[in-house]
């Protein structure tokens, strides 16, 4: 197979399968109730496929620097952000669909479920691809559009009816302020090409001061930069679990990476894109923290942490690209690696643990912290899992949070500037800060007297756990040795700055 | 061969954690059993270590990058504190057979405590800054693991999250110095930091050098970061002993001494040292004098003791500090362990509850005792000869006034030692407890050390060879044992301190007499007993932040209209910087 | 002269629609405001799109307006704003101020004067355009009906489901 | 020249996304806000044919109005299938009392 059909595959497959497992979905309904079994393993059997050509492509994207796809005049390209977005996403929706066979089992609409599910994959995918401006934003669209149903999945609850009509508006906001700054930049170059416009736009002046604006703040929304997040906690503690980790693992990094994108065809019409990046990190950082210290919702507390976690993706991309130092963009691209493991795992496992303790039990309640006493006497696979992403989140060595975090603070201080240095010591006091309320819930899933709910739970399919244990092990193994990853964001950073034009 | 003894040094307890934590806990006999063969397996490891040290590289992993590579060295300073890591925690794992026999969850307990061994011989055989703070990390994590290994006591998760946050706050002292140091020189080698030193930027060097001074602060519990120790008390004794006082506690005191020869020439950067070891050991000293949980005053002890340390690196007593660090090791986790067969045996803590204990369980009075004449610098202990090194070496490097309330700090150390050697063996059973004699592994782990205290300062000769030979920077000056106590002894210093021993002994024996005297003392011990207000800071602190955020929470008012607001607002806000920046 | 008839008429058909309480009526000056808007397009020399504006925007939309108002019920709604009127003039307002102070300077270059002069010979390459050389989009808007038929699926038709399974089960 | 094509597109584009977004801010009805949103999204679609007709490309405006026109109508669509369901769970469509998710 070579490069191209690998690549077309990797965005038509996941497209083509979708309708197809609704179909089999719908078919296999009238049978008997609760049959999905079909329609769900062939959804888990696309996104499995998915990794040959993915690896194909990966070979040929390291080997050459990237794939090209001319589709019209529309260029599809693969390279290493493509590529890292692309293996961050299929990895985090592989074990989400696998984590949601028993989650979602038996509930309606199950068969839309799991041909959303590849939908939502191959979007991001081909976001990280495309090199075409407006394409950039149907695929985005498409992501968007593909998610909603998945928020308001129990759209029976009132709760989740109220997410996902928050999240539907405001994302629809964020996007048609994405399409002003597009008008305006195919205003000004007459091409959409990401490639083109930014030499055109050199020295433009302030009216592409406009459309990054535009981009900052329509793309942000979907990205969850304080204070257009808003959605953001609603609708990733409402959504079924599996989605959570989706949404909150790699559904807004996608949506960073898009403004990234588009940023970088604005990279020479001004040098400020970095430093704004960079008060929005500490906004995020700072925020996020302080909202997630006095949440007593686990979901909902996981949430807010996500902004955090946001604000150092947007230091070392920051950093990166105010700076040019390789170091950040390397770290940034880590990080959301990171990100998406350890927060795809704490998502997962507390929905593992909301599913044993409530919705097996046909309760929609939400998970509080109270529930989660003394997880670890029934649970002990998931209460370590949970705790492991927890303390990876909160930046404790030996798990892979505090890796990325190094790689970023480093590149912060690579700058050798003092306001730098500053920002760096703010980051990681943040740091510090949100160990105040990940490591309480570490010390309640170990307490010996069990809450009356965790007696009361139902056991945890081996399924389930299955994708938790994976993720697990991500977190250590890259923990133990960061290096692992190198091959993955080193070409993505180098990417990234190639796009902005600063290597 | 010393790259394999370096790995066996960490992976050894690291393997047993793994394996004590998957055998699951329906299998304690396996659990006690594991770990004490992993642990004394690798405190094994480490003593051959010390015949294997030298200045280049043992074991060296590429990685490179942002991580540099993970090298470690095994020099003096390094296989000696790893041999006190591993040896002090294979004993405290044999003490834990008895403590710890019927606890639920004793494999998370195992883990932790094996976990926190192999790092801490990570954390000081490694030249990688990096590591460095990696290991820094990995223990604070074991050791709030510990402390509130009783999770369903809300004073141990308190306690613990509380160690763990100060000393994260402190550490990133140590993650700003890392990271400076390779933005700078390109590499994490340690060496090549205290090569190039002097090339640095005058700024940079003083940002490294007090980084490195707040992360040592934070971790070894000195001035102002000290209340997280005594709160760290609540964990299981046998930890006490090996994490909060033999030693992760010492990793601040070896840090400012692996990188003295470096900040030395830094300006106001060894009088702040100094400065902090002295208000530490002072302030901690009165604490334990007012303070009645038995392990809370071995707390503040450590404290006052990692103090003398500090000090003594402040004043250029590199060996002296060291030497005192491998005495304090060695007794004070012998006076822990003791206190916990103590408290194992009288099921409290408080000694107002206990007295005349001595006669019920003589071989741990004994023992106890041993401790408490080092711990007070009696001779002919370790105690004795190492405090007398640290206090000569201030008088030389430090200003006079310092070194006089350092003496003071002695006199009050004995003072405290004996009245709480007092209050828990002599005098009348208060509490009417029945306390039963140690165990059999208890022993097994006490008499070792008690035996350490009374001979291990006959190892000063080779000690100081021992650091001499592998630390070039640190101009060490290798004497043989002899001589150092001939030195000792004859320095003014000794009989000033010796003086100050006795008068606290003294001031013990005639307390009746001295009521006066006591009771106009009695502000200051109820200012001690209050932790001179640090507590209160910390307390409003938090008190603070939760405010804040619990005010913030309303900025999410859940109405869909403020939603896009707020997105308009940012758009508003965003176009004006952009415009205002062009 | 014209063109700013169509124009006046655009805004003052928007404004109405956001300012109606009747939301059919709000609905009905969207449509209008939407048939304005496809002839503003057609000016513009933008013919084959504003047929689809026509039919779309005027025609399709509003009857699933009319078809959801109509599940729901034509209620009129309460006025009052939710939050301070003032505080959203005044966001609106210096949003739009500003993007018009940053973007208005580049509209006046010679170049588009002169773009315009030319009409469009440029007619039925519309086609091609869309379905050769942007042909990803056209294709990913199947994809995006399709993720938008299987949403309003499940959350329209899921109901009826419920209903008729409990039914089944009663 | 004021009342040229090009000036009164683009102040019919400011106008609409300010007046759509001005609706989405002060309506208290769920349908009023997607009116809102539908009017904003009119402004986008004027906004792509006026700079594909600037930049003498006007097909590819038209190609990039259209593939708009088709996803901001399933936007519309699913936000007005989700008014229709809180209209069934809430009983009402009224914004204020959708707020049980907040702090």
């Amino acid at each position: 197979m070579d490069a191209k059909t690998a690549l077309t595959l990797l965005l038509v497959i996941p497209l083509v399968a979708s309708p197809v497992v609704y179909l089999i979905g719908r078919i296999s309904f009238h049978q008997s109730r609760g049959q999905y079994i079909v329609a769900r393993w062939f959804a888990l059997a696309a996104l499995a496929s998915m990794w040959y050509p993915l690896v194909v492509t990966a070979k040929a994207v390291l080997a050459d620097g990237g794939v090209d796809l001319h589709v019209g005049r529309i260029l599809l390209r693969m390279d290493g952000v493509g590529l890292f977005l692309a293996v961050t996403v299929l990895m985090l929706s592989t074990l989400a669909t696998l984590f949601s066979f028993n989650y979602v089992s038996g509930e309606e609409d199950e068969e839309k479920f799991y041909a959303l599910l590849p939908v939502l994959t191959a979007t991001m995918i081909g976001l990280g691809c495309t090199r075409d401006l407006f394409n950039l934003w149907v695929w985005f669209e498409a992501m968007a559009v593909s998610s909603y149903l998945l928020v308001a999945f129990y759209h029976h609850q009132r709760n989740s009816l109220e997410a996902a009509i928050k999240y539907l508006i405001q994302s629809a906001i964020g996007s048609l302020l994405v399409l002003l700054g597009i008008s305006l930049v195919f205003l000004q170059t007459a091409t959409l090409n990401l490639d083109e416009i930014r030499p055109l736009l050199a020295g433009s002046g302030i009216v592409s001061l406009a459309a990054g604006g535009l981009f900052v703040v329509g793309f942000g929304v979907k990205t969850a930069l304080v204070p257009m997040h808003t959605w953001l906690p609603d609708a990733h503690s409402q959504a079924p679990s599996g989605i959570s980790a989706l949404l909150s693992g790699v559904v807004i990094e996608a949506g960073l990476v898009a403004m990234l994108r588009a940023l970088g065809s604005l990279s020479e019409a001004s040098p400020a894109w970095g430093a704004l990046l960079l008060a929005f990190a500490a906004l995020n950082m700072l925020y996020g923290n302080l909202m997630a210290l006095r949440q007593t919702e686990v979901k909902r507390l996981l949430a807010y942490s996500s902004l955090a976690q946001m604000g150092y993706m947007l230091l070392g991309f920051g950093v990166a690209l105010a700076y040019g130092i390789k170091d950040g963009a390397a770290g940034g691209f880590f990080h959301i690696f990171n990100h998406a493991v350890m927060k795809g795992l704490a998502f997962l496992a507390a929905g593992a643990l909301l599913y044993a303790l409530h919705l097996s039990r046909g309760s929609h309640r939400a998970l509080v912290l109270d529930d989660l006493n003394g997880a670890a006497r029934r649970y002990p696979v998931t209460a370590f899992a949970l705790s492991v992403a927890l303390l990876g989140l909160g930046g404790l060595p030996p798990l892979s949070g505090f890796m990325s975090k190094w790689q970023i603070f480093l590149a912060g201080a690579e700058v050798r500037s003092t306001p730098l240095l500053w920002l760096v010591i703010f980051a990681a006091l943040n740091s510090v800060l949100s160990l105040g309320y990940y490591a309480p819930i570490v010390n309640r899933i170990f307490r010996n007297e069990p809450s009356e709910r965790v007696l009361k739970g139902n056991p945890i399919a081996p399924l389930m756990a299955l994708p938790l244990l994976l993720l697990t092990l991500a977190t250590v193994a890259l923990g133990v040795w960061p290096s692992l990853l190198t091959w993955l964001t080193e070409p993505a950073a180098q990417g990234l700055l190639a796009a902005f034009g600063l290597r | 061969m010393a790259g394999i003894l370096i790995a066996l040094c960490i992976g050894l307890p690291w393997a047993g954690a793994l394996l004590v934590w998957w055998i699951g806990n329906d299998n304690p006999r396996w659990q006690h059993s594991l770990a004490v063969g992993f642990s004394a397996a690798g405190g094994l490891a480490a003593l051959a270590l010390i015949g294997l040290r030298s200045q280049g590289a043992g074991l060296s992993l590429k990685v490179g990058g942002a991580f540099g590579d993970f090298s470690f060295v095994p020099d003096g300073l390094s296989v000696y504190l790893t041999a006190i890591a591993t040896v002090i925690g294979s004993l405290a794992v044999i003490f834990s057979i008895d403590y710890m026999r019927g606890e639920e969850q004793l494999g998370r307990y195992y883990a932790l405590v094996l976990f926190f061994i192999g790092s801490m011989a990570g954390l000081v055989l490694t030249n990688n800054l990096f590591l460095m703070f990696l290991f820094w990390e990995i223990t604070a994590l074991c050791s709030y693991g510990l402390i509130s290994f009783h999770n369903d006591d809300p004073k141990a998760v308190a306690g613990g999250i509380k160690a763990l946050i100060i000393t994260q706050l402190g550490g990133i002292g140590l993650l700003v110095a890392a990271i400076l140091s390779y933005s700078y020189l390109g590499s994490f080698d340690t060496n090549l930091l205290l090569q190039k030193a002097p090339e640095l930027p005058a700024n940079v060097l003083t940002i490294l050098a007090f980084g490195c001074l707040a992360a040592a602060a934070a971790k070894s519990a000195q001035f102002p970061f000290q209340t997280w120790l005594p709160d760290a008390m609540e964990a299981p004794t046998p930890v006490s002993a090996l994490i909060h006082a033999a030693t992760m506690v010492n990793a601040g005191v070896y840090l400012l001494a692996r990188f003295y020869p470096a900040f030395a020439a830094v300006p106001n950067w060894r009088e702040a040292v100094m400065l902090v070891g002295m208000i530490s050991a002072l302030m901690a000293a009165l604490m334990a004098l007012a303070a009645n949980d038995l392990k809370r005053v071995l707390a503040y002890s450590t404290v006052s003791q990692l103090g003398y340390m500090v000090y003594a690196v402040g004043a250029g007593g590199v060996l002296a500090s060291q030497f005192h660090l491998l005495s304090h090791s060695i007794f004070k986790a012998l006076l822990f362990l003791g206190a916990g067969a103590v408290i194992h045996a009288a099921g409290t803590r408080d000694m107002r509850q206990m007295g005349g204990l001595g006669s019920q369980m003589p071989f741990v009075r004994t023992v106890f005792v041993a401790g408490a004449l080092a711990l007070a610098g009696v001779p002919v202990l370790n105690g004795f000869w190492s405090k007398e090194l640290v206090l000569e070496a201030g008088l030389s490097g430090g200003p006079v006034w310092v070194f006089g309330l350092m003496i003071f700090t002695a006199a009050l150390t004995a003072l405290y030692t004996f009245r709480m050697v007092w209050m828990v063996f002599f005098g009348e059973n208060r509490g009417g407890l029945h306390a039963h004699e140690a165990g059999a592994a208890m022993k097994t782990a006490l008499a070792p050390l008690a035996l350490g205290a009374l001979v291990s300062w006959l190892l000063a000769g080779p000690f100081s060879r021992l650091l001499a030979e592998t630390l070039p920077h640190h101009s060490i000056h290798a004497l043989p044992t002899g001589e150092i106590l001939l030195e000792v002894i004859k320095a003014p210093a000794t009989y000033i301190a010796l003086a100050a021993v006795a008068l606290g002994l003294a001031a013990w024996w005639w307390r009746e007499k001295l009521r006066l005297f006591s009771e106009a003392l009695s502000g200051i011990l109820w200012v001690a007993a209050h932790s001179f207000g640090f507590e209160a800071i910390n307390r409003g602190v938090v008190s603070v932040t939760n405010d804040a955020a619990e005010d913030l929470r309303g900025s999410q008012t859940g109405l869909l209209n403020w939603n896009v607001l707020a997105i308009i607002i940012a758009l508003v806000l965003v176009l004006l910087l952009l415009a205002l920046g062009a | 002269m014209i063109n700013f008839l169509i124009g006046a008429g655009i805004l003052a058909c928007a404004i109405l629609a956001v300012r109606e309480n009747r939301l059919l009526v709000s609905a009905l000056w969207l449509a209008l405001t939407s048939a304005l808007v496809s002839f503003l397009m057609y000016r513009v020399g933008a013919a084959e799109v504003a047929v689809v504006e026509l039919s779309v925007g005027a025609g399709l939309v509003t009857v699933l307006f009319v078809f959801a108002i109509n599940i729901i019920g034509n209620e009129s709604v309460a006025s009052q704003a939710p939050l301070p009127r003032p505080l959203a003039w005044v966001a609106i307002v210096l949003g739009g101020l500003l993007l018009a102070w940053m973007i208005l300077p580049s509209m006046q270059l010679e170049r588009f004067t002169a773009v315009l002069e030319q009409q469009g010979e440029l007619a039925g390459l519309f086609r091609s355009v869309l379905w050769t050389d942007r042909s990803v989009d056209s294709l990913l808007q199947v994809v995006l009906i399709f993720s938008g038929v299987l949403a309003v699926l499940g959350l329209i038709g899921g109901e009826e489901g419920l209903e008729s399974k409990e039914e089944k089960q009663g | 020249m004021i009342f040229s094509l090009p000036n009164i597109a683009i102040v019919v584009v400011l106008g609409l996304f300010g007046v759509g977004l001005y609706g989405v801010l002060i309506s208290r009805n769920l349908i009023k806000v997607v009116v809102g949103l539908q009017i904003a999204v009119k402004g986008a679609l004027v906004a792509f044919v006026l700079a594909g007709r600037l930049s003498s490309q006007v097909d590819v405006g038209q190609s990039l109005a259209l593939t708009v026109i088709v996803a901001d109508t399933i936007v519309a669509v699913v936000a007005l299938a989700l008014a229709v369901q809180v209209r069934r769970k809430f009983g009402t469509l009224d914004i204020p009392s959708l707020t049980s998710l907040r702090r």
